[in-house]
């Protein structure tokens, strides 16, 4: 039958493949290296409570960067998840602080509620209005931003004596000896790995973004499938809003102001190619870890402050161009077509 | 044959018009709220406050163009206003210091075109990345130093007016760069090769067109008008701190959209960009004047950003493949329902600790 | 044509897009167990027709019905449901997914909601081995072959249990070997009783694989005959309204010095010490499989693609080609096997799309005299009959024929001494076919020199002086016309004895 | 539901009086508070009508122009300057940019001289920046006077100092030597890297360690948390990592602070690592009773707006010209002089600890 003999031999071939398939070896090999050579410089870095910390700091960026790695897998961006959190921060806080008796726990379903509401309008202008992605979340990147200051107007703050000490404890407690912000966010990657893998909305979202005209003719629903993410983007958003109400103890006009590019630096870096239709949540989750990593590091090695931005930035344009060498030399390794 | 002249017309500039118009209207509008508007000091002390973002929408208007982004000019503007800022400080010549930063700015655009054209990294990632890295660099040259003490012969640049006249100086070098990038993009070769670019990178290639060259180009093109920026609003200010311009990006990315550029690139027209800029200035000036707070202003901004793509594409579609099906109305009633239980909840929690 | 009654039937169908009527009162009847050609012209109104049958678009009047009840589909997954799948020219896979996902897009095994990988691998599995094809159904789209693709495509239209199998043009982008392969299978499918449409400009092939044939002209219905029963002149009638003159006006010249050698190109990975020579005044045909490595030459000799090693001269001058830029200077023109993709900015003018590679003749400091381009235009544009509301009309508002005429002219504008010519007529009817064929031989006889790359063996016989056939890479035999036949070229296309 | 209803009405009758034993009015008047509680939107016809009465010869009219808009801090200055409109029967708006960021800031100010307002109350998001602007108002016969952060020479007519600043430094390493218990390490969280008052205290902080009373404070790093509160937590949290004997983080910053003790707590280091710097009492109230952060300073924000409304006034109403010299009445604040280098001085910060932090509301 009709079978192309290509440049490569068979068993060289599968290894090659083995590699491009699990990209993500390359991120941890990345992640290994710089821990080494920041423990050499100061072995606090391996110390239990560090890696905790930067577990801690991270989680609600893996929560966001899976949210907005879902948007670039169907090719588009959602740049307004720092408004989003934001607003939904800002509104549950002002919840729990009207209503200190009210469970805590109710603020998770309200501020995820609030997020997909947020989302959905998101996902309405991009899927039913045809906006581009990019310009219908700048624009509500202002909008939302705009409405938290409108919606906390004269109180600007809900700090932490407003707060009952029962909804600090949503991400600060550790009823199971883990913080529960960390079981928050392997929670939501485990869901977000399993509905990804295993339901066919999940598979769909690939579909629409490996090839959105195929999609249309295979019948898949492209409009409802985008619509969707949108609002999944905006549901876990505002999950985050409210773990991060919770753990910073404070909801504030600026809370999560510029988050969109650390997530979208995530996404990239865990390997979610802004073309689309390809991404894996143990990809993004590394992506996160590595930006966690590479704060954590450049604050131990006593690298400057002045300097430390200059080095995040170029670490990650650095981790983009290795990956995109690499793996796209192994691409045209193994004759994938273009 | 001039109904059909007006036709080719219409189609050709239908944007452009409709940007006058709007012009016109939020003109209007400002005249009637303040007494202040009409008024010429005020109106030419106001264009200061635009001429560094109008300076940078016009190689932004190039880059969109060829379907690409660069989110890194004002990064690459705090970048070389801090270095002509630590030359200085370190006992340069205020020009030797600025002809270096310039030099510095190319560095940082070939950066960026190197990486998008040659290893084909996505630009919306690259100029992410650079983002990052150019606005570091700033804080890494100057820390929590301030670079001040310009010589006025400089700062003459970004507060001096021509003449005995109030029309700032700098307005005039927009002016000029405007009307050069007009040119370029709408008569010559290379700004043909853009929108050849931005509709069919493959195509162009094949047609012998020099893509990589001209990416490259466009991005140190935009690196040293951000270098230029830098300088100007560094006089503006009489000092550099690197912070200097900081997210200045978006407001440039939403102009330029705003004038009718396609986010997908191959459209779009210079004037239109810079009738946005107008209207983005003038709106912004009379919810000034309006006393309207900044983040309600945002709000206003990114509405028009939105309504402006969204309205387009709706008529569009009504007027072709639009047939009602009951579905559709349920689905809107159900919408329509979310968005006031939304803003019945915005308002009554609001109201909870507000009003207490 | 084994049931007595249609499994499908279309009756007066009309659909008309913003008051231009693409089909007027067609009607058409398919038998489970045929292969029912559609024949036309483009613009006939196939593909509409196919996108009504596939629910793509809604009729504006008439009806349809499967197996004698009426039925309406809303969209492709209704029609898809109801048994009739399309596979479209260009492979519409997800190059990001597995072949069995693309198998079961939208449609993957779930139990209990959760989608049933090890289920899904199994069946993709049994449907590609039931189709030949030895492949890893966990392999990723884009590292499949066009005719994998393709095999793949028809795996999922079997996972459908497709009632009505539509193939529009599956054969353009196969080459010969792989084109039997498919009639194989198609005629597999007919035998369990599945009715097949196919939509082709090869003629050739409906011989060999239709039972009957319906002809649409300017959206309406010609006629349905008999494959066994008609003629290639009486098809071409059908389609055409008149008979045509020759298809292949091959005009004889005598061949002029050696313009064009190449000695030992090579490029790993894709071809390997490629040698042959062109003349003045010679059409050199290139026939081979897809992935033969026959348009990775041409890439390499317009500098898209350079080739690593071996030599190129021209008129007797060893060149170095690495850019589009430098091909053009040395008087190479290259027109691309995919108009849409390479060929043409379908977003911009004719006129625009006519100066691009030309630009600095009307532009030597820059500013471009827009008066002396348009005319410039306008000129070659009327020269080769393009059909165009005014010269200024987006390009992708032509019809294929004309679109491929714009690429022609724009490379005729630069005024090449060597023009390859990548599949100049692929999925293009028969009337612009004939026209650009002896436009071919008029500018081989003024003393121009063409490569052309070509899956159509006719097409290479009819029209070549010379015939070089690749196959893996490897120049596998050069022919003179003389004693050239499909036997030949296919023998040494795919090796076989 | 009705119950609760009840308890919120309870808890709004209860809240103007907190607001008064806290010392500052009630900003209730909706007139010129932004987003204030008698209007969703923060604009009100009443906001740009003034102005216009202005022009006519009506009530003058101020604007009290913070670093920017929702930032608590600058809120409870507008409550003091809001205070001192009343009295003075003067209209005060609040206007703000979106952002800390001196370009929106001169945007801002070139529109509200366009509009003719009778004085500009500035707190200055750079201070060199803003010269030329202030320049410009002052030449269009718009006083400026500047509040909290200044603008440097020929850009403002007068300053208020809400402390002088190497008092502020040395009450905030007195603190943190009390804390320490006179030795060890000690680390600075600061807000931006470019803000200018920050900047300077932080280099009077290290002139006043040279002290032989402190000489056993080493002070490790100084890092920036730029006033956003995650920033400063990792910032916060970073130094403790590295220094595992810290032993005082000082925060000259409202939001570093708090976000500091918070990070304290997280870590469990209570009583190990102590926070202090300048805070808010409300902001601080919790962790000054978990033991985090058991004393820190700040003047009294509202009383700064208060101070920089009747300066204003003076100046605007010619009063006085607002050289060196000059002297003036605020109010319930008494009798204010300019000092030669065209500052004026608030007073002395007040130290917040356990004892007294209930009393404050702000």
């Amino acid at each position: 039958m009709v079978t192309e003999t290509r440049a490569i031999d068979a068993p060289h071939r599968g290894l090659v493949q083995t590699f491009v398939r699990f990209r993500e070896i390359g991120l941890i090999a990345f992640i290994v290296v710089l821990a080494f050579f920041v423990t050499l410089r100061n072995p606090v870095f391996l110390t239990f409570n560090n890696l905790r910390d930067i577990v801690l700091n991270i989680s609600i960026l893996v929560i966001v960067a899976l949210a907005q790695a879902m948007v670039i897998i169907t090719r588009g961006i959602d740049l307004s998840v720092g408004s989003t959190i934001g607003l939904s921060a800002m509104m549950v806080s002002f919840m729990i602080a009207a209503m200190p008796e009210l469970s805590p726990w109710l603020m998770l379903p309200l501020g995820m509620l609030i997020g997909a509401i947020l989302g959905s309008f998101n996902g309405t202008l991009i899927a039913l209005g045809r906006v581009p992605p990019i310009i219908a979340t700048l624009g509500t990147l202002s909008i939302y931003r705009g409405l938290i200051f409108l919606y906390s107007g004269t109180k600007s703050t809900i700090n932490a004596y407003e707060m009952p000490p029962a909804f600090r404890q949503i991400a600060k407690g550790a009823p199971l000896g883990i913080p529960n912000l960390i079981l928050f966010a392997v929670a939501v990657a485990v869901i977000v790995f399993l509905f990804l893998r295993y339901t066919r909305v999940g598979r769909d979202i690939y579909t629409v973004g490996s090839n959105p005209d195929a999609a249309r003719f295979a019948g898949i629903p492209l409009q409802r499938t985008l619509f969707l993410v949108y609002l999944i983007s905006g549901l876990l958003c505002g999950l985050a809003g409210v773990l991060w109400a919770s753990r910073f103890e404070s909801a504030q006009n600026n809370t999560a102001l510029g988050f969109e590019l650390q997530t979208v630096a995530a996404a990239v870096v865990g390997g979610v190619s802004t073309l689309g239709g390809s991404g894996r949540v143990i990809g993004v989750v590394l992506g996160a870890f590595l930006l966690g990593v590479i704060n954590n590091a450049l604050t131990l090695i006593q690298i400057s402050p002045f300097w430390q931005q200059a080095a995040q930035g170029l670490l990650i344009l650095l981790a983009v161009i290795v990956d995109a060498t690499i793996s796209g030399r192994l691409q045209r390794m193994i004759g994938g077509r273009s | 044959m001039s109904t059909k002249r007006l036709h080719n017309f219409w189609t050709k500039w239908r944007w452009e018009c409709l940007l006058v118009l709007l012009i016109v209207v939020v003109a209007f509008v400002n005249a009637r709220a303040s007494n202040y508007f009409l008024n010429s000091t005020n109106l030419l002390r106001m264009t200061s406050d635009f001429i560094e973002i109008g300076i940078l929408i016009l190689p932004m208007t190039f880059i969109i163009v060829t379907g690409n982004i660069d989110l890194s000019i004002a990064s690459t503007l705090a970048l070389s206003a801090s270095l002509m800022g630590y030359l200085f400080m370190s006992g340069w010549n205020i020009w030797l210091a600025a002809g270096v930063a310039l030099l510095v700015s190319i560095c940082a655009g070939l950066l960026n075109g190197v990486l998008i054209a040659r290893l084909k990294l996505p630009a919306l990632v690259v100029t992410l990345g650079t983002l990052s890295f150019y606005r570091g660099l700033a804080y890494a040259l100057l820390g929590d130093q301030a670079a001040r003490g310009y010589p006025p012969e400089f700062t003459y640049l970004g507060q001096g007016t021509i003449g005995s006249t109030r029309i700032p100086f700098a307005l005039l070098i927009f002016i000029v760069l405007a009307l050069a990038f007009g040119l370029v993009l709408h008569k010559t070769r290379f700004g043909r090769y853009l929108y050849a670019i931005g509709n069919n990178k493959d195509a162009s290639r094949y047609a012998g067109v020099p893509v990589d060259r001209i990416l490259i180009t466009i991005y140190v093109l935009s690196s040293v008008v951000a270098a230029l920026a830098g300088f100007i609003l560094a006089a503006r200010f009489g000092s550099t701190r690197p912070d200097i311009g900081l997210g200045l990006e978006l407001s440039v990315i939403t102009i330029t959209v705003l004038g009718g550029v396609s986010i997908f690139g191959g459209s779009g027209t210079l004037v239109g960009v810079v009738l946005a800029l107008i209207l983005v200035a003038i709106l912004r000036f009379g919810m000034g004047l309006m006393n309207l707070q900044g983040q309600v202003q945002d709000i206003v901004i990114g509405m028009l950003l939105i309504v402006s793509i969204l309205l387009p594409t709706l008529i569009e579609r009504f007027r072709h493949t639009w047939h009602w099906q009951p579905r559709m109305l349920w689905q809107s009633l159900a919408a329509l329902l979310v968005l006031v239980l939304f803003i019945s909840f915005f308002f009554w929690s609001r109201s909870l600790i507000l009003f207490r | 044509m084994s049931a007595s009654m249609p499994v499908f039937v279309m009756q007066e169908v009309s659909k008309a897009f913003g008051g231009v009527q693409a089909l007027q009162n067609v009607h058409c009847e398919i038998y489970s167990g045929e292969v029912h050609a559609i024949l036309g012209e483009n613009g006939a109104g196939k593909s509409t027709l196919i996108k009504i049958m596939t629910g793509v678009y809604q009729p504006d009047s008439g009806s349809m019905q499967l197996e004698g009840r009426p039925v309406v589909f809303n969209n492709t997954r209704e029609a898809q449901e109801h048994g009739i799948v399309a596979i479209y020219q260009e492979p519409s896979l997800f190059p990001d997914l597995d072949i069995a996902e693309n198998i079961f897009v939208g449609r993957q095994p779930v139990r209990w909601g959760i989608v049933d990988w090890q289920r899904m691998y199994a069946d993709a599995q049994a449907l590609l081995e039931r189709l030949g094809l030895k492949l890893d159904p966990r392999t990723k789209a884009r590292e499949l072959s066009v005719a994998q693709q393709q095999i793949v495509e028809i795996a999922r239209a079997l996972s459908m249990q497709a009632k009505v199998l539509i193939m529009d043009e599956p054969t353009s982008s196969l080459t010969l070997g792989e084109v039997e392969d498919l009639f194989a299978i198609v005629r597999q499918l007919r035998a369990a009783g599945t009715a097949i449409v196919f939509i082709s400009h090869r003629l050739e092939e409906l011989f060999t694989l239709a039972d009957r044939v319906t002809a649409l002209r300017d959206g309406r219905y010609v006629a349905t005959r008999m494959m066994s029963e008609v003629q290639t002149s009486d098809l071409i009638r059908m389609m055409v309204g008149r008979t045509l003159d020759e298809l292949f006006p091959k005009q004889m010249v005598e061949p002029g010095e050696v313009l064009l050698e190449v000695e030992g190109l090579s490029l790993p990975g894709t071809f390997t010490d490629v040698s042959f020579q062109l003349r003045r005044g010679e059409i050199l045909g290139m026939a081979g499989l897809v992935g033969a490595g026959r348009t990775n030459v041409a890439r390499a000799l317009f500098g898209i693609e350079p080739a690593s090693s071996g030599r190129i001269r021209i008129a007797g001058r060893e060149v170095r080609i690495e850019s589009p830029q430098q091909a053009m200077a040395l008087g190479i023109g290259y027109v691309p096997e995919d108009r849409k993709l390479h060929g043409l900015v379908l977003e911009l003018g004719i006129d625009h799309n006519i100066s691009l590679p030309i630009l600095e003749r009307f532009s030597p400091r820059g500013w471009i005299n827009t008066r002396s381009e348009t005319e410039a235009a306008r000129h070659s544009a009327q020269q080769l009959e393009v059909k165009m509301a005014s010269v200024a009309q987006p390009v992708g508002q032509l019809s294929g024929g004309n679109q491929q005429k714009v690429v022609l002219a724009k490379w005729l504008g630069t005024q090449p001494q060597i023009l390859i010519l990548d599949e100049p007529t692929r999925g293009i009817d028969v009337g612009t076919k004939a026209a650009v064929h002896a436009l071919m031989s008029e500018l081989a006889a003024q003393g121009m020199a063409i490569l052309m790359i070509s899956s159509e063996l006719p097409e290479v016989l009819g029209m070549s002086d010379r015939i070089v056939v690749m196959r893996e890479g490897r120049v596998a035999g050069i022919f003179e016309r003389e004693g050239a036949t499909q036997e030949l070229l296919m023998a040494a296309a795919t090796g076989a004895r | 539901m009705s119950t609760k209803l009840k308890l919120f009405a309870v808890m709004s009758l209860l809240l103007p009086m907190l607001i008064a034993c806290g010392g500052s009015a009630p900003a209730t008047d909706g007139s010129a508070t932004n987003g204030s509680a008698t209007d969703v939107s923060p604009t009100t016809a009443a906001d740009s009508q003034p102005a216009s009465d202005s022009a006519s010869g009506g009530a003058k009219t101020y604007v009290l122009v913070p670093k920017n808009l929702g930032n608590p801090y600058f809120d409870t200055a507008n409550k003091g300057a809001q205070e001192a409109a009343q009295e003075l029967s003067v209209t005060v708006t609040y206007q703000g940019s979106a952002a800390a960021d001196a370009t929106q800031q001169i945007q801002l100010l070139n529109s509200l001289i366009a509009q003719n307002v009778n004085g500009l109350a500035i707190s200055a998001n750079d201070a060199d920046a803003l010269v030329p602007v202030g320049k410009s108002a002052i030449d269009a016969g718009i006083p400026v006077v500047t509040w909290d952060s200044s603008i440097a020479e020929g850009g403002r007519t007068v300053h208020i100092n809400q402390a002088v600043s190497a008092d502020i430094a040395a009450i905030q390493i007195k603190m943190a030597s009390e804390l320490a218990g006179g030795s060890g390490k000690i680390a600075i969280l600061s807000a931006t890297s470019t803000a200018p008052n920050q900047n300077e205290w932080i280099a009077l902080m290290q002139e006043e360690l040279k002290k032989p009373e402190y000489a056993n404070l080493e002070l490790v790093e100084t890092v920036y948390g730029d006033d956003q509160d995650e920033k400063s937590y990792t910032e916060a949290q970073g130094l403790m990592t590295k220094y595992p004997d810290l032993k005082v983080i000082i925060a000259p910053t409202t939001v570093g602070i708090a976000a500091s003790a918070r990070a304290v707590q997280d870590a469990g280091k209570i009583g190990t690592v102590f926070v202090t710097g300048l805070g808010t009492p409300n902001q601080m109230r919790e962790y000054v009773k978990s033991g985090a952060s058991p004393q820190f300073a700040l003047w009294n924000p509202a009383d700064l707006g208060y101070l920089a409304i009747h300066a204003l006034h003076a100046i605007a109403s010619g009063q006085i010209e607002g050289k060196p010299g000059d002297s003036f009445s605020a109010g319930r604040l008494g009798q204010y002089t300019i000092a030669d280098d065209g500052t004026i001085l608030l007073g002395p910060p007040t130290v917040f600890n356990s004892d007294n932090i209930d009393s404050f509301d702000f």
